[in-house]
C-alpha cells in the first residue's frame, strides 16, 4: 500500500496523533483511577465504548467531509430528522417487518439531506460552513412543522432498539459492533479505493484533481452524502438507545464530532488525516466528558479543560509537522 | 385586596403586591412571544394557547392572537415584544429567554400601555404579572420529598440529575432539592448534569451507575425518560425516581412499576397566562407573582389514558393544563392535536 | 565605488532537510556591480542557497557577510532591511491586490498619519514599470489574479526593483517571460550592474547566462564546485560541471518528413471572444507541433480550450474519434480523445503538494490501476517506480510530500503524472520551465520517443530554442490568429521573431537580435 | 474617474448586492408592519441587529486573513457578563467600565491571535477551543443571568435621534469608521488582506504577517466586546449563555455580505448588511400571518435562498478553473 503522505518523519520519530491520544487515554485513566478506582471497572469502560459509538459513527461522516476541506454543520438536525421520520414511519406502519422499513426511511432522509448539502457545496460552489448551516435550519423547520402537523409515533423499531441499546451477551454493546463495522468500511474506503484517493486529492487541491480528469463535484457530493448517512445511522441508533426520538437530540453531537476528528490529527484544511486518529479522538472526548462530569467538576471548568486539551494536542501535532518539514 | 380567581392565580408566599391596569373594552389584540424553537414542551404550549383561544367563550374576547417563536437570541425576543408594543397590541405574554434581560422593554411597554405577562421562566421584575410554578417547592417540597417518602430507608446515595448550567431555573430547582435533601445528613448526593436532554441524561446516569454501582433514589429535572432507560438497561433494582411529566417517563414508571413521582410544569401555563392578560385588560387585579398549583402523581396512582397515553408520542406532556384554573384549562390530546397548521 | 569582489560572502553554509542534504559547507562570494550566474542541475541547492540569503530559510550553520558586516538573517524582513531582495522561483505576489499595491507592497508611500497614499503609490508603480520597459499594456489598477503568469512575473520583478536592492536575486525569475520581456529585463539588469548592484541570477537557459553573467558559479548536489569568469568555459564544460557528464546533442534528431497519417487533432476556425480569432490547425500522430509567439497571443487559451477548460469556445474540432470540444478535462482524457494537458502552474494546477510523490504520479491514471474502484497497489507501485526512474525524479523518497522536491523535480512529477495516462494527444504548456539542461535533454528525447510511438504533441514554449530544436512544425500566433506556419528549414529564430512581431522577415533584423548561438555544443 | 468607478463596483458587487437585499427586506418588513415606518419601529429593528453586526464586523476582519473566529460568541458573552458587573455607577465609573470591557474583548482576541500565530494551530480549531474556554470563564463570572448596566446610558444608546434615526446604527457606523477605517488604510490593513490572499507570498515580501494576524483577531475581539456591551445596554444585565447563536450567525453575515471565506477580498460594510439581513428575515415572521409551527421553516428557507444567491458567480465564469477560487 502506498501511503498518501509519509507516515512518520524519518529522523525524529515523534508519536503521531493515534499514539499521543493512546498515551493521553492511559494517563487519563490512571489519573481517574487514582481519583476513583471504579473508573477501571469494565462496566464503566464498556459504557464509554457504548456512548462513544454514537459519536464515533458521526465522526466517520465528519472526517470524510473534513478530508475534502469542507465541514458539515447540518449534523444535529440530520440526526434528529432521521430519527424522527424513521420512528414516525414505525409508528404509522406498526411494529414488525414493515415497521423495520423505517430504517430505510431514516437512511433516505440522511442521504437526501446529504445530497442537498452536496449540491450546494459542489455544484453551486457555496461555502459549506454556511450552506450546511442553512440546511440545518431548514431541516429544523421541517421537523417542527412535521411535529406541528402530526402526533406521530416516536418509538424505535425492534431492530433500532437492539442495535442502539442491546448487547451481545453482556459483553459488547451492539452499537459498538455497528461502529466497528462502519469503521472497517471507512478504512477500506480511505486506503484502498479510488474514491478514497479522490477525497484526499480534492481536499489537497481541487483544481489539480479536476484537471486530472476527476469530476470533483461528484466527489464532494459523495462526501456529504456519506456524512448524511452517518448522521442518520447515529440518529436511529440513538433513538434505539433512548427508546424514543425527540427533537434536538442531535445538538450534543456537532462540536464533539468535529473536535474528535481534529484531535485525531485530521487537518481541518483537508487532504491530511488518518482514520485511526479519528477513533482515538472519539474515545478521548467521550472519556474526558464522562470523567469530568462524574468527578462533579463544575460546567465552567469542564469547558475550560475541553478547550485546553484541544489546544495542547493540536498544538503538538502542528509543531511535530513543522519539525518534519525542516 | 381580592384578586381574580385566587384558586388559580395564587399569590406567591410573602408577595402582597397586586397589579391592576386601566380597563379597556375588548375584543383584544394579544401576542405570545415564545423563545426557544424545536422543543416539544414549547410546541404543546403554543397548541394549548390556540386550543384555548379557539373555545367560543374565549374567542369572543380575542380580536387577534399572534404567536411567534424567536429562538434562543434574547435580542430577537426583545425586538419581537418591542414590535408588538409598536404595533399597538393590548397584551403580550412571553417566556423570557433570560429573566434579567427585559427591564428596559418592560418600561417601554408600560409607557405604551401594553400589558405584559411573563410565565414559566419569569422575569425578575415586580411590574409585570409573573406566572410560574414555585420552582423550589416544585423540586423540593413536592418532588424530592415524595421520592424520600418512597425510599424504604432514608439513607444511602441519591442521584441528582441537573439541567442546563447557567440557567436560573436550574439554579432554583437545585436549591429546592438541596433544601429538602439536606434535612437528611446521612444521605449522600451524587450530582450529574443532564442538560434537560433525554439522551444526555441517559448517558450521564449510565456512567454514574457504572461507577457508583447502585443508587437508592434518583431526582431528575427534565429528560427523565433517560433515567428510567438507564436503570432498566443496567438491570438496576427499582428505586424511587422523581421526574418530569413527559408521556415517555410516566409510562416507564407505570408500566415497569418503578416507584416514584411525576411532577409537571404544564404547557397549560400558556393559556393561563393569556387569560391573565385578558383579565387584566378587563380591569381585574392579579398578584404580581403568581405561583401555579403544581400537578403531580405518584406511580401508584397512575392510570393509562389519564396520567399517560400509550398511543401518544413520548414527548407529549401528560398534564395538558391546570384543572384548578377551571374547566376551560384542561385539554384532551385530540383537542390539542387539532390545533395545528391553521394559520393565525 | 570600489568593486570589491567579496561584497557578499557566504562561509561554510550547510542545510539539511530531514534526511536530504540540500547544501553542504558552501562558501561563496559575489562582488558589487556584477552579475553572478548560479548554475546547477535540479535539486543542486540553488534555490535553497538563495532562500538562505533571503532569510526565508535558516541555514543549519555558516555565516553570511555583506559589505564586511556579518548578517543575522532571521526572516525575509531582516534580509530586505539589508537590501537583499529576492525574486523567487515560486511567485511571491498577492493575487487579490492590484499591480500598484503589489509593486509597493511592503513599503508603500504613506501620509503623515501613517495611512497609505494610493495616488503616490500608483505613480511610483508606473515609474518602476516604465523604467523596466515592460509596463506597456499593464494597468496598475488591475488585480494581479486577473493577469497571465508572464505579466505576474513582470510585476514580481518590478516589485523587487521598487525596493532599490543592494543585492538582487533572481531565481528563475525569467522562466515564464517571453523572449522580448526577458530581453528587456536583462537590459535593465545590466543597468543595475552599472549602478553597483550585486545581481545573483539563476537560470537554466544558457543563452540568458551568456548574455548576462560576468561570473558563473556551478553547484552540484549541494556543493559549490566551481566559480569562473563567464565565457572562460564552453557550454559543454559547464554542463559537465553541472551534471557530471557532457551532452553531445540537446535535441534528438528530427525524423526526415512527418508521417503521412490522418491528423489526430483537427481544428477549424476555433474562436473565443477576443482571444482566439479563428484558428486552424492539424496535429498528426508522431508529430511535434510547436506554438510560438509573443506572450498572451492566445497560445494558452488554445491549449486550455482543447482540454475543455474554457467555456464558450466555438469552432469545428475533431480529436481522435470524437467531434467537438470536450466539456472538461474528464471528457478530454476519456477514451474518445485521450488528451493530456500538462498545465502551466504546477503548484495550483499540476500537483497535490501535500501528497506523496507516488500518490501524485499515479493519481491521473488511477482508473487504469483499479478494478471496480479498488486500487491495485502492486500495479501502482510498478507504475510509480517506472515513471520515477524514467524521469529521474530526485526525491528523498517516493513517500515524501511533493512539496519537498526542488522546483525542477516537481515539474518532472507533473510530467510523469500525465504521461501515466498514456495519452494520444499531449498538450504541453511550457513543460521545461525551470528544468536543467540535462533533464531538458531527457525530456526532449522522451517527447520524441512518444511521438515516434504515435502520440500527437502540441507544445507551447516561451523558449525559442526549443521550438527550433525540437518541433517538426511551428505555428506562431499573433493576436489570436496563426501568423505563420513554419516547418523544416523555415524554423529559424528570425522567422519566429518576425512573425511573432507580425513583421516581414526582412524587418526582423532591426527588431530583436540576440547574440546568435548554436544549441549548446 | 469612470474606469476607477467601474473597478470599484466590480470589486464590491457582492457587498452592494447585500445592501440591495437588505433594503428590499426592510421595505417589505415596514410595509407589512401595522405601525409602518416609525422611529420606534426602526429603533427596535436596528437594536436587534446591531450586536450581531458588531460581531460580524470583527468576524470579517479575521476572515479577510483567511482565518475564522469561532470564539466570537463566547467573547461577546464574556464581555456581556463583564459589562453587567462593571458598567454602572457614576459617569466616570461607567466610562472606566466600558474601557475595561473593551480591553477584555481585545485581550481575548489577541490571545486567539497569539495561539494561531505562535501555536501554528488552524484558526478554526484554535478559536473553537478558546471559545469553549471563554464561555467557561463567562460562567465563572456570572453563574446565572444577572447584574446591571447603567440604564440612563442604555436608554440613550437604544433610542433615536430626532425620533427617526436609531442611535445604535450611528454608533455602529461611527465605531467601524473610526477603528477599522484607519487600520484598513495602514500597512497592517494591507497585510491583513495580503495574508488572506497569499500568506507565504506576504511573508516572503517582508510584510508584518504575525503582527497583522494578531491585530486582526484583537480587532475581532474588540468588536465582539462592542456587541457584548450593546447587548448589555439592551438587556441591562449579563447572561453567560447569550453568545451561543452569535458565532455562526456572524460567519453567515460575513458570507451574505460577500466576503469570501477563502480570504483576501471582501468588505466590512457588506457584512453589516449581511447581519441586518439575517435579523430582518427573523423580524418578517412577526407580522406575516405565519403559523408558529411554520415559522422556523420560513426563516431557514429564506436564509437558504439568500445564501444560494451567491451561486450567481458561476454564470459569469468563462474559465472553469475559476470555479475553484
Ligand atoms: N522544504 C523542503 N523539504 C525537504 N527537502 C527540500 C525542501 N526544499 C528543498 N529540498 C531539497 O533540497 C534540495 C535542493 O533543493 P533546491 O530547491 O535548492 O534545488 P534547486 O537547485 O533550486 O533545483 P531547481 O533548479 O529544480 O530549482 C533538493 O534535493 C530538494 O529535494
Ligand atoms: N469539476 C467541476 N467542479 C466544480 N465546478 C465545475 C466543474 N466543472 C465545471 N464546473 C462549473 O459548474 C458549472 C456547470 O459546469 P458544466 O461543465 O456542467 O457546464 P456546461 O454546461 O458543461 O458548460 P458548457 O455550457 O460550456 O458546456 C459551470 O459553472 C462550470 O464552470
Ligand atoms: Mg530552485
Ligand atoms: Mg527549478
Amino acid at each position: 500500500m502506498i501511503p498518501l503522505v509519509r507516515a512518520l518523519p524519518r529522523p525524529v520519530a515523534a508519536p503521531g496523533p493515534a499514539g499521543v491520544i493512546a498515551l493521553a487515554l492511559v494517563v487519563l485513566l490512571l489519573a481517574g483511577g487514582l481519583a476513583d478506582p471504579r473508573f477501571f471497572s469494565p462496566a464503566y469502560l464498556l459504557q464509554q465504548l457504548h456512548t462513544g459509538a454514537f459519536l464515533g459513527v458521526i465522526a466517520i461522516g465528519a472526517m470524510v467531509v473534513i478530508l475534502t476541506g469542507h465541514i458539515d454543520l447540518s449534523v444535529p438536525w440530520t440526526l434528529s430528522a432521521a430519527a424522527t421520520f424513521s420512528t414516525a414511519f414505525v409508528g404509522a406502519a406498526g411494529e414488525g417487518a414493515q415497521g423495520e422499513l423505517g430504517l430505510l426511511v431514516g437512511l433516505a432522509v440522511g442521504a437526501g439531506i446529504g445530497l442537498v448539502n452536496g449540491i450546494g457545496v459542489a455544484y453551486l460552489r457555496l461555502p459549506s460552513m454556511i450552506w450546511t448551516l442553512a440546511v440545518n435550519m431548514v431541516v429544523l423547520g421541517v421537523c417542527v412543522l412535521h411535529a406541528g402537523l402530526y402526533a406521530s409515533g416516536s418509538r424505535p423499531s425492534a431492530v433500532m432498539a437492539t442495535l442502539g441499546g442491546g448487547w451481545i451477551g453482556s459483553l459488547v454493546p451492539n452499537a459498538v459492533v455497528v461502529w466497528m463495522v462502519l469503521s472497517a468500511a471507512a478504512v477500506f474506503l480511505l486506503r484502498r479505493t479510488v474514491a478514497g484517493r479522490c477525497l484526499y486529492a480534492v481536499g489537497t487541491r481541487e483544481s489539480a484533481a479536476w484537471l486530472s480528469g476527476i469530476d470533483t463535484r461528484r466527489v464532494l457530493l459523495g462526501a456529504f452524502v456519506i456524512s448524511g448517512l452517518c448522521s442518520a445511522v447515529a440518529g436511529m441508533l440513538l433513538a434505539g438507545y433512548a427508546n424514543q426520538a425527540y427533537q434536538r437530540m442531535g445538538d450534543p453531537y456537532l462540536l464533539p464530532g468535529i473536535a474528535a476528528v481534529v484531535l485525531g490529527g485530521t487537518s481541518i484544511l483537508g487532504g491530511r488525516g488518518s482514520y485511526g486518529g479519528c477513533v482515538a479522538g472519539v474515545l478521548l472526548i467521550t472519556l474526558i466528558t464522562s470523567m469530568l462530569s462524574l468527578l462533579q467538576v463544575p460546567e465552567a471548568f469542564k469547558q475550560i479543560a475541553y478547550g485546553g486539551v484541544i489546544i495542547l494536542m493540536v498544538g503538538y501535532y502542528s509543531r511535530r509537522a513543522a519539525a518534519e518539514r525542516a | 385586596s381580592d384578586t381574580h380567581m385566587p384558586e388559580c392565580y395564587t399569590p406567591a408566599a410573602g408577595s402582597e403586591r397586586v397589579i391592576r391596569v386601566e380597563p379597556r373594552r375588548g375584543p383584544y389584540r394579544i401576542a405570545v412571544a415564545n423563545g426557544h424553537t424545536g422543543i416539544p414542551w414549547r410546541m404543546q404550549m403554543i397548541r394549548s394557547v390556540k386550543a384555548w383561544a379557539a373555545k367560543p367563550e374565549n374567542a369572543a374576547d380575542i380580536a387577534e392572537l399572534k404567536i411567534v417563536s424567536t429562538g434562543a437570541d434574547v435580542a430577537a425576543q426583545i425586538a419581537a415584544i418591542d414590535n408588538f408594543i409598536q404595533a399597538g397590541y393590548d397584551a403580550v405574554a412571553f417566556i423570557a429567554v433570560n429573566p434579567k434581560a427585559f427591564d428596559a422593554v418592560i418600561r417601554r411597554a408600560r409607557t405604551a400601555g401594553t400589558v405584559l405577562v411573563s410565565f414559566d421562566n419569569p422575569v425578575d421584575n415586580p411590574d409585570v404579572v409573573r406566572i410560574t410554578p414555585e420552582w423550589m417547592e416544585f423540586e423540593g417540597a413536592i418532588k424530592t420529598r415524595a421520592v424520600l417518602d418512597q425510599m424504604p430507608r432514608k439513607a444511602g446515595t441519591v442521584l441528582e440529575v441537573r439541567g442546563i448550567p447557567g440557567n436560573s431555573t436550574d439554579r432554583d430547582r437545585h436549591a429546592g432539592f438541596r433544601q429538602v435533601i439536606d434535612e437528611h445528613p446521612e444521605i449522600r448526593v451524587v450530582e450529574v448534569v443532564g442538560n434537560w436532554d433525554t439522551g444526555t441524561v441517559q448517558k450521564v446516569v449510565s456512567d454514574a451507575l457504572a461507577v457508583h454501582g447502585r443508587f437508592d433514589a434518583v431526582v431528575c429535572q427534565h429528560g427523565c425518560r433517560g433515567v428510567t432507560n438507564a436503570l432498566l438497561a443496567a438491570g438496576h433494582p427499582k428505586v424511587p425516581v422523581g421526574g418530569d411529566a413527559e408521556n415517555g417517563f410516566v409510562r416507564a414508571l407505570a408500566e415497569n412499576g418503578i416507584p416514584g413521582i411525576s411532577v409537571s410544569t404544564s404547557p397549560g401555563q400558556g393559556p393561563v397566562a393569556v387569560r391573565a392578560a385578558i383579565a387584566l385588560l378587563k380591569g381585574e387585579s392579579l398578584p404580581a407573582l403568581v405561583n401555579l398549583p403544581t400537578p403531580h402523581v405518584r406511580t401508584a396512582d397512575m392510570k393509562p389514558g389519564v396520567n399517560y397515553f400509550p398511543d401518544m408520542p413520548d414527548t407529549y406532556e401528560t398534564v395538558s393544563g391546570y384543572a384548578a384554573c377551571g374547566p376551560d384549562m384542561v385539554f384532551t390530546p385530540d383537542e390539542l392535536m387539532r390545533q395545528s397548521a391553521d394559520g393565525n | 565605488m570600489p568593486n570589491d569582489p567579496a561584497f557578499l560572502a557566504l562561509a561554510g553554509v550547510a542545510k539539511r532537510y530531514g534526511g536530504a542534504v540540500a547544501l553542504r559547507d558552501v562558501s561563496f562570494s559575489a562582488g558589487r556591480g556584477s552579475i553572478h550566474a548560479i548554475l546547477g542541475e535540479n535539486g543542486a541547492g540553488k534555490s535553497t542557497l538563495m532562500k538562505i540569503l533571503a532569510g526565508a530559510v535558516a541555514a543549519d550553520c555558516g555565516s553570511v557577510t555583506l559589505d564586511g558586516r556579518p548578517l543575522r538573517l532571521d526572516g525575509p524582513a531582516a534580509a530586505l532591511r539589508e537590501g537583499i531582495v529576492c525574486i523567487f522561483q515560486e511567485l511571491s505576489i498577492i493575487p487579490d491586490l492590484t499591480v500598484a499595491e503589489n509593486i509597493c507592497l511592503a513599503d508603500p508611500p504613506r501620509r503623515r498619519i501613517g495611512t497609505i497614499d494610493r495616488g503616490a503609490q500608483r505613480r511610483r508603480a508606473r515609474a518602476v514599470l516604465d523604467a523596466l520597459g515592460c509596463g506597456s499594456g499593464l494597468d496598475v489598477r488591475a488585480r494581479c489574479a486577473d493577469l497571465p503568469l508572464a505579466k505576474r512575473q513582470i510585476v514580481e520583478i518590478a516589485k523587487a526593483l521598487a525596493r532599490r536592492p543592494r543585492v538582487l536575486i533572481l531565481d528563475e525569475a525569467t522562466s515564464a517571460l517571453s523572449a522580448e520581456d526577458a530581453e528587456r529585463v536583462m537590459r535593465h539588469l545590466r543597468r543595475l550592474r552599472e549602478e553597483g548592484v550585486c545581481v545573483l541570477f539563476i537560470s537554466h537557459r544558457m543563452h540568458e547566462v551568456d548574455a548576462l553573467a560576468d561570473t558563473c558559479s556551478v553547484f552540484r548536489n549541494g556543493e559549490h564546485v566551481a566559480t569562473f569568469p563567464a565565457g572562460s568555459r564552453t557550454h559543454d564544460e559547464i554542463v559537465r560541471l553541472m551534471i557530471g557528464r557532457s551532452i553531445a546533442h540537446v535535441y534528438p534528431p528530427k525524423p526526415e518528413r512527418p508521417p503521412p497519417a490522418e491528423p489526430y487533432l483537427r481544428v477549424r476556425g476555433l474562436a473565443r471572444d477576443g482571444v482566439l480569432k479563428g484558428i486552424d490547425l492539424d496535429v498528426r500522430p508522431g508529430e511535434i507541433v510547436g506554438l510560438g509567439g509573443l506572450d498572451g497571443q492566445g497560445q494558452r487559451e488554445l491549449l486550455l480550450a482543447l482540454a475543455g477548460v474554457l467555456r464558450g469556445t466555438t469552432g469545428d474540432v475533431r480529436i481522435g474519434t470524437a467531434a467537438g470540444l470536450p466539456s472538461g478535462p474528464r471528457a478530454a482524457g476519456g477514451p474518445g480523445r485521450r488528451i493530456a494537458l500538462i498545465p502551466e502552474d504546477r503548484k495550483t494546477e499540476g500537483l497535490f503538494l501535500g501528497l506523496s510523490v507516488a500518490a501524485n504520479l499515479s493519481f491521473a491514471a488511477l482508473d487504469r490501476l483499479s478494478r471496480c474502484g479498488i486500487v491495485d497497489t502492486d500495479a501502482e507501485r510498478a507504475l510509480v517506480a517506472g515513471l520515477a526512474g524514467r524521469l529521474a525524479v530526485k526525491a528523498p523518497d517516493r513517500d515524501a510530500p511533493v512539496a519537498t522536491l526542488s522546483g525542477g523535480n516537481q515539474q518532472k512529477v507533473v510530467l510523469g503524472k500525465w504521461l501515466a495516462t498514456e495519452p494520444k494527444l499531449l498538450l504541453l504548456m511550457d513543460p521545461t520551465r525551470g528544468i536543467d539542461v540535462g533533464t531538458k535533454q531527457e525530456i526532449y528525447r522522451l517527447m520524441r520517443d512518444l511521438a515516434a510511438a504515435g502520440v500527437a504533441i502540441l507544445f507551447h514554449s516561451t523558449d525559442y530554442d526549443e521550438l527550433i530544436g525540437l518541433c517538426d512544425r511551428v505555428l506562431v500566433l499573433y493576436d489570436g490568429r496563426v501568423a505563420a506556419r513554419l516547418s523544416g528549414a523555415e524554423i529559424t529564430e528570425e522567422a519566429i521573431v518576425a512573425s511573432a512581431l507580425n513583421l516581414r522577415p526582412a524587418a526582423s533584423a532591426a527588431g530583436s537580435r540576440r547574440p546568435h548561438r548554436e544549441a549548446l555544443a | 474617474m469612470i474606469p476607477a468607478l467601474r473597478l470599484l463596483v466590480r470589486h464590491n458587487d457582492r457587498a452592494l448586492a447585500a445592501w440591495a437585499l437588505l433594503l428590499a427586506l426592510l421595505l417589505l418588513f415596514l410595509s407589512i408592519h401595522p405601525r409602518g415606518a416609525s422611529g420606534g419601529v426602526l429603533a427596535a429593528w436596528a437594536n436587534q441587529g446591531v450586536a450581531l453586526a458588531f460581531v460580524a464586523v470583527g468576524q470579517t476582519i479575521v476572515v479577510l486573513t483567511r482565518g475564522i473566529d469561532l470564539s466570537a460568541g463566547a467573547i461577546l458573552a464574556l464581555c456581556n457578563c463583564a459589562a453587567s458587573a462593571l458598567v454602572r455607577g457614576d459617569p466616570a465609573e461607567v466610562a472606566l467600565g466600558i474601557a475595561a470591557v473593551c480591553l477584555i474583548g481585545a485581550a481575548c482576541g489577541a490571545l486567539n491571535g497569539l495561539i494561531v500565530v505562535r501555536g501554528r494551530i488552524q484558526p478554526i480549531v484554535a478559536t473553537l477551543a478558546t471559545g469553549a474556554i471563554l464561555s467557561g470563564v463567562a460562567l465563572l463570572v456570572r453563574p446565572t443571568p444577572g447584574g446591571s448596566v447603567d440604564d440612563r446610558l442604555a436608554d440613550a444608546l437604544t433610542g433615536t435621534v430626532g425620533g427617526v434615526v436609531p442611535v445604535s446604527l450611528l454608533l455602529l457606523a461611527v465605531l467601524v469608521a473610526a477603528i477599522w477605517g484607519p487600520v484598513r488604510a495602514s500597512l497592517t490593513g494591507r497585510t491583513i488582506l495580503a495574508v488572506g490572499s497569499a500568506e507565504p507570498a506576504a511573508y516572503m515580501s517582508g510584510l508584518p504577517v504575525d503582527r497583522a494576524k494578531v491585530a486582526a483577531y484583537a480587532l475581532a475581539g474588540l468588536f465582539a466586546a462592542f456587541g457584548g456591551l450593546f447587548l448589555g445596554f439592551q438587556t441591562l444585565s449579563g447572561d453567560p449563555s447569550v453568545g451561543a447563536s452569535y458565532t455562526l450567525n456572524s460567519v453567515a453575515a460575513v458570507v451574505l455580505g460577500g466576503t469570501a471565506l477563502a480570504g483576501g477580498a471582501g468588505s466590512v460594510a457588506g457584512s453589516i448588511a449581511g447581519a441586518l439581513v439575517l435579523r430582518t428575515v427573523g423580524s418578517l415572521i412577526f407580522f406575516t400571518g405565519l403559523d408558529p409551527m411554520a415559522q422556523p421553516l420560513f426563516e431557514g428557507a429564506v436564509l437558504l435562498v439568500a445564501v444560494a444567491l451567491g451561486a450567481g458567480r458561476l454564470l459569469r465564469i468563462r474559465n472553469r478553473l475559476e470555479v475553484f477560487r
